[in-house]
């Protein structure tokens, strides 16, 4: 159980390296990183499985059964979406630098 | 029948322009017209009777004149082309419509319909058929140039194992089109550049050269933008001021002009006697009179120790290149005058009306109607 | 098996702050989605083996579907319509962590009330964003074009949140709670949503999505603390602080305060008059000018006399080298009366050491510009004003011009509003294809040498 | 009693230059040395008698030249002058040791101590000294500057509303002192620039202004580092890539030497026969024979429509830093011959052996005493 | 209280982060230790607080000593002695956390065996950091000039390594001790320690003392774990990882790796010959010396014939130009004989714009030099070889030269080990203030434009 | 009590924040960084003061006291010298940006 002092001791030091990671960003990298960062929180799916995991209620379960679903469609399109948006930095250019 | 476009070899002295180009030849025989040109017309420009492969070569100038549809020059014709001229043929070229009457009413009588090159307005879209602007642009290339050559120091700096030799300071007098470009060389040459016009919008334009803006503190801009005339006073002022920077120069390019006037005096004897020793004067204003009161046109001389040098006719020093543009320009123009093989202006067309100097036995030109007609503006 | 679980979650949290790490620059942005891909396969693979779990075949039925889905949709929808398609799935998101809330709260056992509070904050913004995020990708869809405003809109929000709000400390407080106290808190959660994506324009849709964005990693972080989940923990946060910031630095890159584009979005009458005339100008920032040309094929500078008079041609010649060097292939573009004299700017790039045969004078220059990628035009003004071509009653009326507009893209840099010498409005400032780049030449262009130089 | 200094008036026709300047003048009145100028001797170089303030003037040379410890001249005393000079008198200047015997024996039987500036070894500490260097680079200067001027056409590149001119260019044949200076001009004035020379090293500075080397393909250098003989065959090529460059260049400028050797001819009738019209060459070599078999030293004048203008003395043509320069060369030698206000050469010192042509009634340069006197080397 | 001394310790890891990374940027440097000193203060001022404590009054009187004794002699040291003093405090750090260790491990109370591990290996760590960092001081200090070093000496000290690794573990295995094992365990790593920092020479001490102030971090944090104190786990974490890349940075800008400061600092014979000549040519990075210029007050650029070759001219200019906008005196200084023709410096430097104004001859800048704190000499050689005035032999003796050798920096750009002109050998590039950056003319000035750039 | 798997993720973050907030810092800069690092550990202080606030037997005691010592000398030292050493980036510099 991660509580009190220690998860804001993480959520601070979470939030920082989050902060930190992106602070120089290019204006055209906006759109694709708010995309991979979409992706990212896409790790609710394994919130979500657990929570359906431990579905007892039919109630429970149906609303495990949309999260699950919800999550895995924000990890599945988050990826694929980042992914198309980034193929347009491909490194190949021209075998330029 | 196709238009004859005839190009006469030039009479004026020291002239060595032409007034078309092999390639621009070759450019206008392509839209069918006819272009004949006087055998040794572009010799003295370097251009060979052999280069120009898609004109008809004529030796007998009468012939040539005579038999044309539409005549190019670069000076004006003398009376007696004038005379040669079939009635109703169209002239295009310098005109020189502020002096020597009897050409011009030679035109006018002859029933000669003719186009002055120096009064094409200067509209954004009359600027490719500018050749005071393609002219002068050379000249002031040029008086850079010859400054240069003239002053018996470097114009750049230079450090060197004998000492440093500081850069040459050379003052432009009037940023018009031929200012601006002797700035731009002087400069690439390593001088020292101020400049100095009474038009307070070349500031900018002088710095956006590189060089530095000769303030005489007087500010010419009256009411509503217009310039203003400057009082008694303030013209001693901008005089002394002035003076102080000719008596520093190695070199001097003056170009102030105002269309159709004689050029203003700028320079005067007791600034050029407190010039250095081996300073130059250029001064490209000669041909109205010259900036400097002791121009003497088209000779170049030393009082005392000052060399003094107007030059007449710069452009045609540099033949090439200056009939290059010259012709280029005639050739835009001509797109407004021949349409579909045929002589067809659009009379109401400003550059047109503008420019036009006689038509139908009258001077259309309303200050030289006036001067040699009287009557209103 | 619990450590194996554990140390898995900790490999994908690392790869997570890793991959976005990479995501931030241009050079590795694309491997980065590759290592945040892995992180999240190992994550969702490793939870399949959690203890005491059930429901596996509903489960992966469901993340078969979502998946599916959200595959196909991803895979087939336009670039251009990229920002609803991260809308949708990012609501899918905030929905997961509202449904994971919901069904913690129907379980109802915390073991403390810190936890129970987690769990409705979480529930709360992830609502939020849920149907914000909805209703941001129907508008941009094209299903619901005009904003939805009405007369004391921001009071009527302002209500809602704060009965959103209440709602959730009332649950806190109150520490056990019927089914139907649940449904009205997720109804009010929803409905405020709903309400505050509706009265926000096209323009700034990216800008909300952004925010929407950030409140999912919120969201997500905080139902990972009610399962005691560190990969949602580190993942989340990371998300809702980085989200943070970038919603931040995509409002000023559009010129915008966060705050103008939630509240002040009524007051749009002024804007709407001068776009009703050409179109408006829209500004740009020099470090996205610099990308846009860093990755472009084939770029056309165009100087004219502000080049001169902000004396950037060094600058100029800076820029096209560092672009040459990348594989760009740029050309200058000099108009025969750019400037104030005949060969004004050959003048100065000469002197900036601009080698000649990367100059093109009008005639050569003109049909190139279809296949342009970016057409940079520095202080120039006249000589591309496509009302030469197109409007007889203009003064320029019948000059040639460099076709700049045909390019696929235009920046242009210049201090202000200023005209240039003829004194007209230039239609090409306010076209499309068209950003203006406002400040002094040289200031600018030293500008997009430093972002050009940091990809 | 101080030494005395005497400047001549200098009397080779065509000659501006003067050996000392007012202010290097006073630095050696300030060293306790006299200094007597002749009347006038400063004037075309555009110093007055009145800026030398701190010197005697003189009007009687014969009187000036018969009082002298030292005399100070640009080119070589003549015969009747040599003549006036005090026996044992010492004479610094240029003094042309492969021409006029006359002369040098004239020097030599009068006893008189005499400097050739131009055999002044070329070593890191006599570059202040170095006036080949420092009269060579005026002339580099001056022959862009001629080149520019004289050709029809523009030398920088010109996008105007009167077409497009292209930039000239501009060939540099011989990277010495001089045309390393030719290459920066013409290069400044905006002209693409080429430049050859024999010397493989000379690419990289030709490359350091931002000049394209010709390449001729065939290498100069053999063994050890030293420059080979080329092959008949190699000379060929060379020729062949050369005309190539020549039949292109709208200027030339020829500045290939060998000291003390005739100009090697470099630009054949054939080559100028294959070059534009209104191009031009400026053959600084003119005074060695020049670089183009056409050179009439001196001459001006066109081949077919090309410009040969083979100028001598071209320093002379910016006398007012040419003699500052030069002065300043003479002040750093006579630091090496003049101590504590006596004439005191340290005659083993490899700069005062070195530029010793007489002293002693003997001739001391080698090469000038075996082709005046016959004998070993 | 307990929630108070908690979130004062979070408040100061904050404050802690915060400060160091402000400390990380020239500008705002200087409030970042502020920041860090204000975070030290609260979390040692909370400490008072915390329950259960005793033995206040010689905690007092120790913190007053200590603390005492450390601002008398920092405020007195001479500022070429801060780094021996850096490494002092270090090591007291570092023995400070040995003493906590040593505290916990006689008490002999932890709650799992991990506790204990991280505590032993804090204790191993922080003492070898304790004697290492007194043994650099001792170095720097002059006490002990010449590294010592003897035969096998390698193998002796892995061995000593292993002999601490090994008692650690056995420690950790046994789970209870007698205080002779803790004796010798702590003698094993402080004699480790000692051996570890003998033979390293001083100038790589630097980066040793770097090393050690990481691993410093490193124990704080361990012991911090044992401790249950969130503000040492955060600060000496932060400070290990910070450390690390820290000490790799450091060699690097020295061309050094750390292995083979470490290790290989046997195999100087070499770097000795060269010394025994006339000094050595020393390197050092375009950042350093961006900062070096950007922080100084006067800098003289001496330009020669490499910059023509490299046509460095305009990044030359660019370069001066952004010096003196942040208010630097910049001076060029051009030899008459620069290049290889009269006025080849003025060519180059006219075309790249530089203003007349600022080119000094020969006569003007020699009598500057001794208060330029930076003489920059790109691509010149013959024309600042102090030889010409002092070895009448040389071929450019009598040559009058630019004094830049009495600059009290000099930085010279070159591409490796090239002759000048005259082909001598050049007695600046080995002077004690004279720092060589290698390589081609036009990409280092860009480097040294990129370095002021980022300031 | 921060254990186990928290206490790596703590270890972690802290690591991956110290490490990206100095990534980019110039060679001037390493000296005055490293003395800052070098005070900021002086934390230990606290440990050491916690450590001997519950220190029983006289060792523990003497240990104790020694430790408060050098740690009180880490931080106060290590504060003023990289102080003095940051003095040199006094933002003043006439004026200038
Ligand atoms: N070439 C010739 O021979 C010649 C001779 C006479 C007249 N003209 C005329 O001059 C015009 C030339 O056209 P053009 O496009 O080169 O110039 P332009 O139309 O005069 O426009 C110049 C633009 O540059 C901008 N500017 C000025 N200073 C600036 C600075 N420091 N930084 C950035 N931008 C700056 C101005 O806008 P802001 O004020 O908003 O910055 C202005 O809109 C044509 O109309 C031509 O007919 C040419
Ligand atoms: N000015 C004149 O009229 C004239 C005429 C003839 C001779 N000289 C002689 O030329 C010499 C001039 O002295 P100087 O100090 O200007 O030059 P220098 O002594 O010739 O030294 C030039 C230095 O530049 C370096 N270099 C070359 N290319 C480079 C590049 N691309 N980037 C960076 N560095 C580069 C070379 O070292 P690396 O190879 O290690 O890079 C070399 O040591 C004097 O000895 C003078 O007597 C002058
Ligand atoms: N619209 C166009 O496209 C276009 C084309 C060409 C020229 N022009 C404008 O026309 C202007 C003048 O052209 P120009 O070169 O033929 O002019 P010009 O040769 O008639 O005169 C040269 C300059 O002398 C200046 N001058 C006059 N009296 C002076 C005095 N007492 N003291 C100092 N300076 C004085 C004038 O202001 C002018 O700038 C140009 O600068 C340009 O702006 C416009
Ligand atoms: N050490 C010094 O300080 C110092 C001082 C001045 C000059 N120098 C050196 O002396 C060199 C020559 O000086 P200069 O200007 O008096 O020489 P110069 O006038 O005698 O000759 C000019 C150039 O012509 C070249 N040349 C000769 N024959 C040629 C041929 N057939 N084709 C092409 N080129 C040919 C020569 O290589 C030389 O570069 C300089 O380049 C310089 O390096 C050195």
């Amino acid at each position: 159980m991660i509580a009190g002092m220690t998860a804001l001791y993480i959520f601070m030091l979470a939030a920082f390296t989050g902060y930190e990671i992106i602070s120089r960003v290019p204006v055209i990298l906006h759109t694709p990183l708010m995309s991979g960062s979409n992706f990212v929180h896409g790790i609710v799916l394994v919130g979500a499985m657990v929570a359906m995991g431990h579905a007892d209620s039919t109630l429970e379960q149906v609303i495990g059964f949309v999260g699950v679903m919800l999550a895995a469609g924000n990890a599945v399109g988050g990826y694929v979406v980042t992914e198309r948006m980034l193929e347009m930095f491909r490194s190949s250019k021209r075998g330029a630098k | 029948m196709p238009i004859r476009i005839a190009v006469p070899h030039e009479t004026t002295p020291g002239e060595c322009r032409v007034a078309l180009i092999p390639a621009v030849v070759d450019q206008l025989v392509k839209q069918g017209v006819q272009v004949r040109l006087q055998a040794g017309a572009g010799c003295p420009a370097y251009y060979r009777d052999r280069d120009y492969t898609s004109a008809e070569i004529v030796a007998d100038r009468a012939a040539l004149l005579g038999d044309a549809d539409i005549v190019l020059t670069v000076n004006p014709l003398a009376v007696e082309d004038v005379g040669l001229l079939r009635e109703d043929a169209t002239v295009i070229g310098f005109m020189h419509p502020h002096e020597n009457d009897d050409r011009i009413i030679a035109l006018r009588d002859r029933n000669i319909t003719s186009f002055a090159m120096e009064l094409i307005p200067r509209i954004s879209r009359a600027q490719n058929m500018d050749a005071l602007s393609s002219q002068a642009s050379i000249g002031g290339y040029k008086a850079a140039l010859m400054a240069a050559n003239l002053t018996a120091r470097f114009f750049p700096m230079l450090t060197t194992a004998a000492g440093t030799i500081r850069p040459a300071k050379v003052l432009i007098i009037g940023v018009g089109v031929a200012g601006l470009q002797a700035i731009a060389t002087a400069k690439r040459l390593g001088a020292m550049v101020e400049a100095y016009d009474v038009r307070p919008e070349t500031r900018e334009q002088v710095e956006s050269l590189g060089a530095k803006f000769v303030d005489v503190k007087v500010s010419a801009v009256g009411e509503g933008g217009y310039a203003r005339e400057l009082s008694a006073e303030e013209k001693a002022q901008e005089m002394e001021v002035l003076a102080q920077h000719v008596a520093q120069a190695d070199a001097i390019i003056s170009t102030a002009g105002v269309p159709g006037r004689p050029a203003p005096k700028i320079i005067t004897t007791a600034m050029v006697e407190q010039m250095k020793p081996g300073a130059v004067i250029i001064d490209l204003a000669a041909y109205s009179g010259g900036n400097c009161e002791l121009t003497i046109p088209g000779e170049s001389f030393g009082h005392e120790l000052v060399m003094i040098y107007g030059p007449l006719n710069v452009p045609a020093m540099m033949p090439v290149h200056a009939s290059e543009m010259y012709a280029k320009n005639l050739y835009n123009f001509l797109a407004l005058i021949v349409h579909d093989g045929a002589i067809k202006p659009d009379w109401e067309d400003e550059i047109v009306a503008g420019s036009l100097l006689t038509r139908d036995r009258q001077i259309y030109h309303a200050l030289t109607r006036q001067r040699i007609e009287g009557g209103d503006l | 098996m619990d450590t194996i679980i554990q140390i898995s979650y900790f490999v994908s949290a690392v790869l997570f702050i890793l991959g976005l790490k990479r995501m931030s620059s241009p050079v590795t942005a694309r491997d980065g989605i590759v290592w945040a891909g892995v992180g999240m396969l190992v994550a969702t693979l490793i939870t399949f083996f959690h203890p005491g779990m059930h429901n596996y075949l509903p489960m992966t039925v469901a993340i078969a579907i979502g998946g599916g889905l959200a595959l196909w949709s991803g895979k087939k929808v336009a670039m251009t319509d990229m920002p609803q398609m991260i809308a949708l799935y990012n609501g899918m998101g905030g929905g997961a962590a509202g449904a994971i809330a919901a069904v913690e709260l129907l379980k109802g056992e915390f073991p403390s009330t810190s936890f129970l509070a987690l769990a409705i904050a979480g529930a709360l913004i992830g609502s939020i964003s849920f149907s914000g995020s909805l209703v941001a990708f129907a508008k941009l869809q094209g299903w619901a074009r005009k904003p939805l405003r009405f007369p004391g809109q921001q009071v009527f929000n302002l209500a809602l949140l704060a009965a959103s709000i209440g709602i959730s400390i009332y649950l806190i407080v109150l520490g056990h709670f019927s089914s139907g106290l649940i449904l009205a808190f997720f109804a009010l959660a929803l409905a405020y949503g709903v309400m505050m994506a509706l009265p926000i324009g096209g323009a700034d849709m990216p800008v909300v999505i952004s925010l929407f964005n950030a409140l999912t990693g919120l969201a997500v972080a905080f139902e990972g603390f009610v399962l005691n989940n560190a990969a949602m923990i580190i993942a989340g946060t990371v998300v809702g602080s980085a989200g943070t910031l970038l919603t931040q630095l995509m409002a000023k890159a559009m010129n915008r305060s966060i705050g103008s584009v939630l509240f002040r979005a009524f007051g749009t009458a002024e804007g709407g008059a001068a776009e009703a005339v050409t179109g408006s100008m829209k500004p740009i920032d020099a470090a996205d000018v610099g990308v846009m040309m860093a990755y472009a094929e084939r770029v056309v500078i165009i100087p004219g006399y502000g080049m001169a008079v902000a004396q950037a041609q060094h600058k100029i010649r800076e820029l096209s080298e560092l672009l040459i060097k990348r594989g760009v292939d740029v050309k200058f573009a000099i108009h025969p009366v750019a400037g104030r004299m005949p060969g004004h700017m050959n003048v100065l790039l000469a002197e900036a050491n601009v080698p000649y045969d990367l100059l093109y004078d009008l005639d050569e220059i003109n049909p190139a510009f279809p296949q342009t990628d970016v057409a940079l035009v520095i202080g120039a003004n006249d000589v591309v004003n496509p009302t030469a071509r197109t409007n007889p009653d203009s003064p320029i009326y019948g000059m040639p011009i460099l076709n700049a507009d045909l390019a696929k893209n235009v920046i242009v840099i210049k201090r202000g509003q200023g005209k240039g010498f003829s004194g007209v409005e230039n239609a090409l400032f306010f076209a499309d294809n068209t950003r203006m780049l406002y400040g002094d030449g040289q200031a600018m262009t030293s500008e997009l040498i430093q972002a050009v130089k940091t990809l």
